[in-house]
Order: C-alpha cells, then structure tokens, then sequence
C-alpha cells in the first residue's frame, strides 16, 4: 500500500506528512502530526470533539479526508492561544468553570471562536444553534453559553 | 478515623471560584486523554466482537490472522488464565471477577451482540482490522432475549443455562434469569393501604440509557518480558483497573503500575475493565507497546449502560396526603450478568419519604445485552420516576401542591430510613421549602405547557482513600491524589489544602498520581470524591502543621506545646513561650532542609461518614399537542451540597446531571431488533442532548452540613440524575392530561398518548 | 483505496467511467467518510471533485441560480441571492447536520447519498430545481432533481455519470417556499418526516400554483399532487389547508422503524405540510 | 448488648428475622460474633455489608468502636457512578 505526501499549512506553519488515502484529517493530525488536542468522540461528525478550520471553515476533521488537506489550510486547538497569552474565549472557560472532563473543550473552542469571528452579537439561542454540533455530556451546556455569550460582550466592549 | 473535628462554617477559601489547577491544559488541547498517549514501537490493537445476540463458540481459527503479515498478537479465550467461580481476590475489586473475566472475553458462548471474542494487535488499524476478518468462528446461534419482563417468563431463553435464583427461600429448583431476588419490608403493608383514602397504582417501563461520555474508553499496555507491566487508560479508578487486570491475568499487584489519563467523561461507565486486561495480552505476546481505542460503535454495543426496567408501584395516601403504604415490584435487568442496581433503586425510590409500610420485591434479571455498568445514581432514576410520578398523580387526585404533598411526607432528621438506619442531618425539608419559594416558580404556564416537580435522593459513600500533601522550600505545596478528576476535583482539594495550611490557593497544586505512589485508591464514583478525598487532604495537611509546628518550637527551642498555629504562621502560644516573631509558612518550609529534612503530611483512610443528598426539581416545557415534540422552557434543580467547596462545581454537577436526565426522560434509548441487534449505536440516533435542546439551567446550591466531615461536605454527583425523569413526566402528564409511565417520552409515543386521551 | 483530486470535469467523468471496481465522488464528504470508516464501502477510487473549477460557485443564470456541486451549505446560506428566491430551500440545507456539517455538506451531496430522508430534496423538487449530470462523453444533460434518486441510496445516474451542479430557476413574482422537518431533537437529527411547500399567489391572494413534496415517507421524496390541488384556487383558508394536511397524510407511505412508526409519520406528514403551506403563503404575500 | 438489626433489603436473605443481639465493642466483633451465633445471617455476611451506627454508615471499619446501646443495622454495601 503506497502511501500519499501531504503538504499543507496547520496553524500557520508548513507541514508535510505521508499517509493512507482512507486516513481522514483527524488521524494525520494526531497520528502524523502528534495533534492531540483534536479528539475522537465518534469518527462521524456528530459530537465535534474534532472541530477545526479547513480553509476558513469549521469543519470536523473526522469528516475531511488527510489527503484533502494539500494545499489547504489547516488551524486547531494548539494554535488558538497566542504566544504566552490565552484567547478571550479560553480564560473565560476557566473563569466561569465551563468546562469539567475537558474532553469536548477544544472543539467548543474551536466551534465558538469561528462563530464569533462571524458574529460577534449573537444571542443566546444563535450560540446555542451553532454550537449544536458539539456535544458535552457533563455541564448540561449552561456555562458553555454563558462563557461565549460573556466572550462576545466582552470583545465587542461592552 | 483519627481525624477529630467539628464541622465548621466560615471560610476563607472554600466556597470561593478560582480557575482549576488543570485547566489551562484543557483549553489549549494539551491534556492528554487516553487515546492521546503515542509510544516508540506501539501496536494498534482491535477487538472482533459477537455479530450474535446469543450464541455458542464451537471453534475459533485464528490461523489466517495470525498469518498476515503485520501481525503481532492474536489472543481468544484460550489466552486467559481460569480465574474459577470465586477467584483470587486481590486488593479491594468489589465486582464478581468471574463475570468480568467473561465480559472481558467471551468463554463458551457470546452473551451479547458486540461481546468480545477474539482481539488482535498489528502494526497499523488497516493491518489490525483486515485481520479481524481472518479470523473463522463456527457458532451455533442459540434464541435470544433483551427484554426484562419477557426474560422473566418461564420458558425464556436461559442466558445462564444453570443459573438459579438467589435470595428465594426456598431455592427454586429450575434455572432462570432472575439472578437474585431481594425483598424489603417495613411495617404492616396491608394495614397501610387499609389507611389509605387514596390508592394509585401504575406499571412504569424505563429503556437502557448509556453514560455517553464524549471519549470513549482508550488504554495503552506495556508488558515487558520479566513479568512487570505498565498501563495507562482513561478510568475512574485506576487503582480498581490494576486489581483486577492483576486479578484476570494473574499477576502480583506490585507487577502492574497504572497511570490514569485524564479521562473524558465517566458518570459510573468507566469503573471497570473492557480493553484493558486484553490489550496487556496483547502486548506481552508480541513484547510491544499496544494501544486499543473504542469505536463509539464498540462504546454502544460493548461498555456498560444502565439496566432496563420494568416497575409496578402501588402508594395510599390519607385525604391530607400523607403516605401510608407503598408496595412495588422492581424488575432490572443488569444485561447478560447478574448485578443490576435493583436494590439502591428500590431504597433510594422512597427514601425521601416517611411511609410506615412498605413492601418492596426486587428482581435481578439478565438478558441478552451488554453487562451494566454503573451510571450516575445507579437505578435510583428509574425508582424515582415511578414513585414521584404516582405522588403527582396523588397531589392531583387530592388537588395539594406537590411540593406542599412532598413537604408533609419528607423526611426529617431522626426519621427511619426505608434501608435501615435512621437519618442524621439532612436538607430535604430546605430543598422543598428553596424550591416553593423560587421566582421561577411564579410564572404561570401557557397553553401546552405545564410543570413537573419531583424529588431525589442518593445516600453517598467515603471509601478508601490516599492523599499526600508535600510541601516544597519555597512554600508551595504538591498535594497527590489517587483519585482521578472527572469535573473539577483538583480544584476543591486545592481549596481545602489552601483553607487548611491557610496559604493561597495558587500556591497550591494537585495531580493523579499512579498505582505505584500512594496506597490504594477506592474509584471515584458514589458521589465520593469531595468527601473521602477532601478528608484526606484535611487529614494530611493538618499533619504538615503539626510537622511545621514541631519545627518551628524546635528553633526557638521551646516545647510544642507552647506554640500555636494561626493566619498561617507559628506564634508562640502566650507571653511566657518567649519572644519570638512568628514563622510565616513559607519561613518554615524554607528552614526544612536543615531543620529535619522535607515536610510532608500524607493520609490513608477510610472516610466514612458521608452525608445523604436530597434533591427537588423543577421542569416546565410545553409539548406540541400535533406532533408529541416536547420543548423544555425552564429548569430549576435545587440540591443540598452541604458545603459547596467550588461552587461552580457543584451547579455543573447539577447541570449536568439534569441535561442527561432530560435526554433519558425524552430521547436517549437502546433500540433493538428482533434479532437482538442494537440498532443505534452512535450519536446520531442515540439522541444526548445539544446545546439547542435545553434552555438554562437554574440551580440553588442549599447547605445543610454533613456533620461527618470537617467542612460539612455532601457528595453532589449522583443526586441530579434522579429527579429529572419523573420532573419531565409530570410536566409531559400535566400538559396532555393522560400519565406518561414509559421512556423515552418520544414524540410518537407522546402523540400516542394525546390520541388515548379521554 | 486510491485518492484522484482531477483539475477538470471531464478528468473525474474519465475516472469515474474507467474504474473497474467501485468508485465514489467525493464532495463534502459528510456522507462518504461515515461510510468509509463503518466500512459500509469499500470503494477502490475516490474522485475529490473540489478542485474542479466552478464547482464551488453560485451564478445567476436565467433569472435563477446555478449551485455548483461543491458549495457547501454555509455557503449557501450567506448567497443573497439564492435566501431571498428560496428561503424554503435555504433553509432545507441548511437543516443538514450541524455547523461543521454545514461547512463541508452539499447540495449536491444530499441529492446523491439518496436517502428518503435527505432534507434539501424535497425542498428543491418543490422549487423544481434540475439537476445538471456531467457524462464521461463530455455530455451534459439535465434532469429534474426527483429523478436522481430512484430508491434508497440508488441513483438513475449511469457508470461515469456526476451531478455537477444544481439549477434553481427564477422564482416567480409572489412566490414563496417553505421546509419544515420533525426531529426528536432541534438539531443533528435524520428527518422522521419532511415536507416542503412551494406556491405562487395571483394578484387577489388566490393560491395559483402549488407544489408539495413529502420526506421520509417513502423510498423517495414523494411528490403530493392531491395536496397542491387542495389549495391552488384557494386563499389558505383553514378548510383547504386542512384539505391539504388530509391529502398529504394520505399519500405518505412511511415505514416503521428506529426513528418513528407509520401512524405518526403520516400524522405528522399532514401537521407538517399544513405548517409549511402556510409558511410559504406568507412568504409568497411579502414577496411582490 | 448491642442489638443489632437487619435493613429491610436484607432481612429477606436471613428468614425474616430483624434482630440479633451481640456482646461487641467493635465493627469487627460485631460481625465475628454474628457469624458465631447466627447461621441464619451467614448468607447475608457472605454477600458482604455496610454498617450503620447511630445513622452513619461504615463500610469496611472493622475497628470502629460500637457504643453500648448503639442504634447498629447491617446494610448491603452502596457504590455508585
């Protein structure tokens, strides 16, 4: 079995793998590229454990082939935080306990960075519907909500 | 215990809401879960599991597998040592290891769709599932069954061709599934019910509900060729997993060190072993490394949910709605072994309760599904669903408020508990009293809406527990636990450590040490980690002052005696001790080395005293009356924490115990064909809720003390799952007017019921 | 299993037509890869038509639109254009699966998985959407949308044959079109039913023109002429959308399974088709 | 003398009887002198239990000290999730 070359782009650096063409890009992440941050809850983009910008667009990684990722780019969990400084959204998590296994904590992450990249007023039911994709089975979502909506009150100012 | 205390009320630390000590590794993806570890050399490991929902293993030929090439190990039921009836039971495993040993590998016959019967370790997952393919099993398909009550009739499928009924005087003669009967009576039934003015009767059916926790079970093994082995996998007790991986494969305690991950969600699903005495197989045949992860598929189909019932409940009240009986039959299967939670959920079902006669016959009964494992409160959910759900039916018979109905019948400090002893102090009459009080309580429900109420209660545990607390030279403070951290407890143990050497919190850190660094370690579960841990840590760190005193008595060169500890220093104790300035914490810790050497305090104990839990919930929703869809609009859960020590904490813990008991009560469910096939094992249409399912939850923390532990901690964890199932149903019954006695309260069954409606 | 990512059509046609075994096209891939990694296929080609180009654009075409085969659903949310011809449409898609869903799923993709209940089918058979099939002989033909998917993932689509894009025609003056779906959750849900309404008033409020498609109550989406004759010539009144919901109960031929039972699907079936016809009259009222 | 009683989940298990009457200072006497005098209890013992003293339950403290008089139930052992 003849393995694919891959170059692409995660995180803002140049990366190069080889692997299966039945790998997907969730796999190569954390198989080829020691990634783990982006975690397996299903491997069928119903829980958004995996959830990554491919190109600009959140994607789950379980759901994109490793060999699609040529030429793409590729950001994750590791490269939300900035040099020696969190994102807004991550001190918030912590602030208001927003998490607690931690398990679907990066892709919420990922999920709500993109969505306040795109809206940066959404209400409580518009946070609610676009992180509908990622499932967490321990905080009953409550402090989740809050910690984005506060996010977003906070980076617009208010 | 030698730990004397008076439980006290003010804080300095505890109950405030820092950041967790853990938790910057969890929002940038550092933290390592259990299928985050990679090694040199590592193999992939991969089970072949039952396509049968019963049936007979004539042979298994592993020939073809074994001849791939990139295969490195290939091990059946013929790897595994018998273990024999009664084993030998090392360390604390509380689980009948026989069972385990067999769920762990199929032995004779395939109990389950999904039961494991062979596994394979090869250089890659393609290599590894091609080679499950070659693997030939001739069975012989045997008739199935999944269904409790269907399992009880006579003539059913025997699971367990010999099994016979514990617990019945006399034994029956015949094998069935009924695995052990248990009766539990108190008072004088008949003459209750003869009290009674109102009498309502109802027989409730509960489906299989899974943990869904998000990471699915995932381990590392490492054997090397002098007989030592190291695992790593994500559990809520590795001191457990290392017992009785020990115990199946038969090695020494001392052989197998275990290192918990960080571990994605458990609620009771990750507190006994599925992959991991396999993948140790795995590794000493091929001398490997070797990393086995579950397919969600495998985590449905394979790990452990909770039973299914079947429960027939009878309760009379007098016309001023007190209870005067309860007789009920409490029918759960615990899949294909014997140990579902019948009996917690036949006491914890009317613990909340005053009621002078009950007569309660609990069946164990095991089907044709995977074993059950625990799950947050186990069997306390489905208990509670009927019991609270004829208390409604009770309060609107009698037209009484039902948390006024619950108020006159709670049970108060001194009253006899339905499993025994009689309560110390507990909160149940506050919970009802902060519940009737809420302002959510004030609006009036809308058309097709309506509100459910109802009440939980667990008895929580203490249990065997190791903590050390070291202090460093410059003042901070490592204390290691042997529990692992499924929401937050590092943080509360940092709290408590902090409130106690009354030093800040920051400088506190805490971590999950291995099997091979403290002594044993219950699991955590049973709503025991805040408690027993929280002892311990008390216990050790009142040590590390005692230490710090004799040191500091020691320099001055006056008896220990003559000095006190406060605001974090030594003083001495009056004038006539000498004049000395008082050493602050950190002077002490920097004078260790050459006063004596490192200072630490450490803890090994068996915490007892765990305080009881009540809870009462709130649920309004409204139901769509064309489609049975049913939309929750609020949620109150109000619980006793006896003292919150991270408050954040406790309302997660409440949160989500009430998000996965909506999801129970109106969609999740194991769904099975007549061939005895799960037919949705996945998120998709095993339905947890999303975050656009649920609205905000509302909590009040209430605090009555548990007078068993210094800070008066109650375990929080298991108590929210139980209310809610039977708070829906109320709300559901209330709004469509006709009881609701089964779930999932899906959309079709709640349409079905609007069309019965008179 | 071998990965093709081909710069032109008639590449992936010449792939596609020159496998041996089974091949696949991949577009969002939201399906396939399920499928691959339950190993439900086994495929020996995948054909990643995403770097084709156009595939993922969206141009105005005869006063409709052309949607590429590759424009994923939250694409297809933010084009204005498409939202305000067909809301009912729009919102179809973007019912698909989740936000992650929604930056990989396609149109296109929906329509070819062929399951009776993919939800943006119905919708497009309402707005009689065609589907344009790119041949290995260079051809193009074009056929509407309902004729794609023959039964439960079977295609009319021969060896070699992709749908390269999707043809929205231009909605008419006072129009409108609606989709409603029940799931047991808000999100992340297979239809249990699906029903899409598309209508068109005449200058009095009068229904003029009307279609009604139904999901998930058969082997394919289920076109309900009964239920369009019971409002054209009416104006939504209560009696001919209950007409409607009568007609719609009646056609739908669902089955019993883990997702629902036939009374309630066709039960629901009506309740939903009512819903949407009214939905999509008040939309065609606002549209002048 | 302590008395000591069944929970109502075990007295099934011991031919219904609720009380058994012991000279003990302990847990683990308590649970040794039962064995001795009562053979009716030795499916309930073997099963494996908690204790209850005064309301508050002891799992395995076989040192813990019962006062005379002690309000002393035998309990099946509880875990959880």
């Amino acid at each position: 079995m003849s393995l694919q070359h891959v170059t692409t782009t995660v995180n803002g650096d140049r990366a190069e793998f080889l692997c299966d063409t039945m790998e997907t890009l969730l796999d190569a992440l954390r198989d080829r590229l020691g990634l783990t941050g982006s975690k397996e809850g299903c491997a069928s983009g119903d829980c958004g454990a995996c959830s990554v910008m491919f190109d600009g667009r959140l994607v789950c990684a379980c759901l994109v082939l490793a060999a699609e990722a040529d030429g793409r780019k590729v950001e994750t969990i590791e490269g939300m935080a900035g040099t020696g400084e969190l994102h807004p959204l991550q001190t918030k998590f912590l602030e208001l306990g927003a998490l607690q296994c931690g398990v679907c904590t990066p892709g919420f992450l990922v999920a709500a960075k993109a969505l306040l990249e795109e809206n940066p007023d959404p209400d409580e039911t518009e946070v609610r519907y676009w992180l509908a994709g990622n499932l967490c089975r321990c905080t009953g979502y409550d402090k989740i909500i809050r910690a984005v909506l506060e996010t977003a009150a906070d980076l617009r100012g208010q | 215990m030698e730990l004397e205390f008076t439980t006290r009320t003010t804080f300095d630390k505890v109950g405030t809401r820092p950041p967790r000590p853990d938790g910057t590794d969890k929002v940038t993806g550092r933290a390592l879960y259990g299928a985050d570890l990679a090694g040199a050399d590592m193999l992939v490991g991969k089970v072949l599991r039952s396509p049968h929902a019963h049936a007979r293993i004539l042979a298994i030929d592993t020939s073809r597998a074994r001849a791939l090439p990139g295969v490195k190990a290939v091990v059946t039921r013929d790897d595994f040592p018998d273990i024999g009836p009664e084993g030998t039971v090392k360390g604390e495993v509380e689980e009948n290891l026989w069972d385990v040993a067999r769920n762990v590998m199929a032995r004779d016959k395939a109990l389950y769709e999904g039961h494991a019967v062979a596994a394979v370790a090869a250089t890659s997952t393609a290599v590894a599932r091609q080679a499950l393919k070659l693997i030939d099993i001739t069975w012989q398909v045997l008739p199935h069954v999944t269904d409790v009550d269907e399992a009880m009739r006579p003539g059913a499928p025997l699971v367990h061709e010999d099994m016979i009924t514990a617990g019945m005087d006399p034994a029956p003669e015949e094998p069935s599934n009924i695995a052990e009967y248990t009766r539990i009576e108190m008072g004088d039934i008949e003459a209750g019910f003869a009290a009674a003015d109102v009498v309502v009767e109802q027989t409730f059916r509960t489906e299989a509900a899974h943990q869904g926790y998000i990471e699915p079970h995932a381990c590392v093994a490492s054997a090397s060729e002098d007989g030592v082995a190291e695992l790593w996998c994500c559990t809520q007790g590795h001191f457990s997993v290392r017992d009785m991986c020990a115990n199946i494969l038969g090695m020494d305690l001392a052989s197998l060190r275990v290192t918990s991950s960080e571990i994605g969600g458990g609620f009771g699903g990750k507190t006994t072993v599925f992959l991991e005495p396999v993948a140790l197989l795995l590794s000493r045949q091929s001398g490997r490394p070797v990393k086995m992860t579950m397919s969600r598929d495998e985590v449905f189909r394979a790990s452990g949910p909770t039973s299914s019932t079947s429960i027939t409940a009878r309760i009379g009240a007098t016309r001023d709605g007190r209870i005067t009986a309860c007789d009920a039959s409490f029918r759960y299967q615990g899949g294909a072994f014997a140990g579902s939670p019948v009996g917690y959920g036949a006491v914890c079902g009317m613990a909340p309760y005053d009621c002078p006669n009950v007569d309660l016959h609990c069946y164990d009964v095991v089907v044709n599904r995977p074993k059950a494992a625990a799950y947050r409160a186990p069997g306390a959910p489905m208990a509670a669903f009927a019991i609270e759900s004829l208390l409604d039916e009770i309060a609107c018979k009698l037209d009484i408020d039902p948390v006024e109905l619950r108020l006159r019948n709670a049970v108060k400090e001194g009253a006899s508990s339905v499993y025994g002893p009689t309560f110390g102090t507990i909160g149940f009459v506050e919970c009802l009293e902060a519940a009737r009080d809420h302002p959510s309580l004030e609006a009036a429900p809308g058309p097709n809406q309506a509100r459910g109420i109802a009440a939980g209660f667990w008895p929580n545990y203490g249990g065997q527990t190791s903590v050390t607390v070291n202090v460093n030279n410059d003042g901070t403070v490592l204390v290691s636990l042997g529990t692992p951290d499924i929401g937050g407890s590092r943080a509360s143990m940092c709290l408590m450590a902090a409130e106690e050497l009354q030093i800040p919190y920051e400088r506190v850190k805490a971590i999950i040490a291995d099997t091979s660094a403290l002594g044993h370690n219950d699991t955590t579960g049973g709503s025991r980690v805040t408690h027993s841990a929280g002892l311990a840590t008390i216990a050790a760190s009142r040590k590390v002052i005692d230490t710090m005193k004799r040191r500091a008595a020691a320099v001055w060169d006056i008896d220990v005696d003559a000095v006190v500890w406060d605001q974090g220093c030594v003083r001495p104790s009056g004038a006539n001790a000498g004049d000395h300035e008082p050493l602050t914490f950190d002077a002490i810790a920097a004078m260790a080395p050459a006063t004596g050497g490192p200072i630490a305090g450490h803890a090994e104990i068996n915490a007892e005293g765990a305080g009881a839990s009540f809870a009462v919930h709130v649920c309004d929703l409204e139901v769509d009356p064309e489609t049975g869809r049913v939309t929750v609009l609020r949620y109150l859960a109000v619980q006793d924490a006896g003292k919150a020590i991270h408050p954040d904490y406790v309302e997660g813990q409440y949160q989500g115990g009430v998000a996965q008991g909506i999801g129970w009560a109106l969609n999740e469910e194991y769904i099975y064909g007549s061939d005895g096939i799960l037919q949705n094992p996945g998120f998709l249409d095993y339905r947890i809720p999303v975050a656009s399912d649920l609205p905000m939850i509302d909590t009040v923390i209430v605090e009555v003390p548990n007078p068993g532990h210094p800070y008066g901690v109650r375990g929080v964890g298991e108590t929210p799952i139980v209310p809610p199932l039977a708070a829906v149903a109320n709300a559901v019954s209330r709004a469509i007017g006709q009881r609701m006695t089964e779930t999932p309260m899906s959309p079709p069954r709640i349409l079905a019921a609007i069309d019965q409606a008179p | 299993m071998r990965y093709e990512a081909p710069r032109t059509l008639g590449d992936a046609t010449g792939m596609l037509a020159s496998c041996q075994g089974v091949a696949r096209v991949l577009a969002g891939g939201t399906d396939l890869l399920v499928a691959l990694r339950s190993g439900f296929v086994e495929p020996e080609l995948v054909v990643d038509i995403k770097r084709i180009p156009g595939m993922a654009e969206i141009v105005a075409e005869d006063g409709g639109w052309r949607v590429g085969a590759a424009v994923p659903g939250a694409a297809l949310g933010r084009h204005d254009g498409v939202c305000r011809a067909w809301p009912g449409v729009v919102e179809a898609v973007e019912l698909i699966g989740s936000t992650q869903i929604q930056g990989r799923a396609t149109m296109v993709g929906n329509l070819c998985n062929a399951s009776p209940a993919a939800d943006s089918v119905p919708a497009m058979m309402a707005a009689g959407a065609l589907a344009r099939i790119a041949g290995p002989d260079g051809k193009e033909r074009d056929v509407p949308v309902g004729d794609v998917a023959t039964g439960p993932g079977v295609t009319s689509l021969a060896p070699g044959e992709l749908v390269a894009s999707i043809f929205l025609p231009e909605a008419p003056a006072r129009s409108g079109d609606a989709y409603l779906r029940l799931i047991p959750r808000t999100e992340m849900d297979i239809a249990v039913v699906g029903a899409a309404v598309s209508l068109t008033l005449d200058d009095g409020g009068c229904c003029a023109a009307a279609k009604v498609v139904l999901g998930a109550v058969g082997p394919r989406a289920l076109v309900v002429e009964d239920g369009a004759a019971a409002i054209i010539g009416t104006t939504l009144d209560d009696d001919s959308l209950a007409a409607l919901e009568a007609a719609a109960s009646a056609a739908a031929r669902p089955i019993d399974d883990k997702r629902g039972t036939v009374p309630y699907r066709r039960k629901v079936a009506g309740v939903l088709a009512r819903r949407a016809a009214r939905i999509a009259g008040t939309r065609a009222g606002e549209n002048r | 003398m302590i008395d000591v009683r069944l929970g109502a989940t075990l007295r099934s298990m011991a031919g219904g009887r609720e009380s058994f009457p012991v000279e003990a200072g302990t847990v683990g006497q308590v649970l040794k002198r039962l064995q001795g005098a009562y053979p009716e209890l030795s499916p309930v013992l073997h099963r494996g239990v908690a204790v209850a003293i005064d309301g508050r339950i002891y799992r395995d403290s076989l040192l813990q000290p019962v006062p005379d008089g002690a309000e002393v139930y035998l309990m099946p052992r509880v875990a959880g999730g």
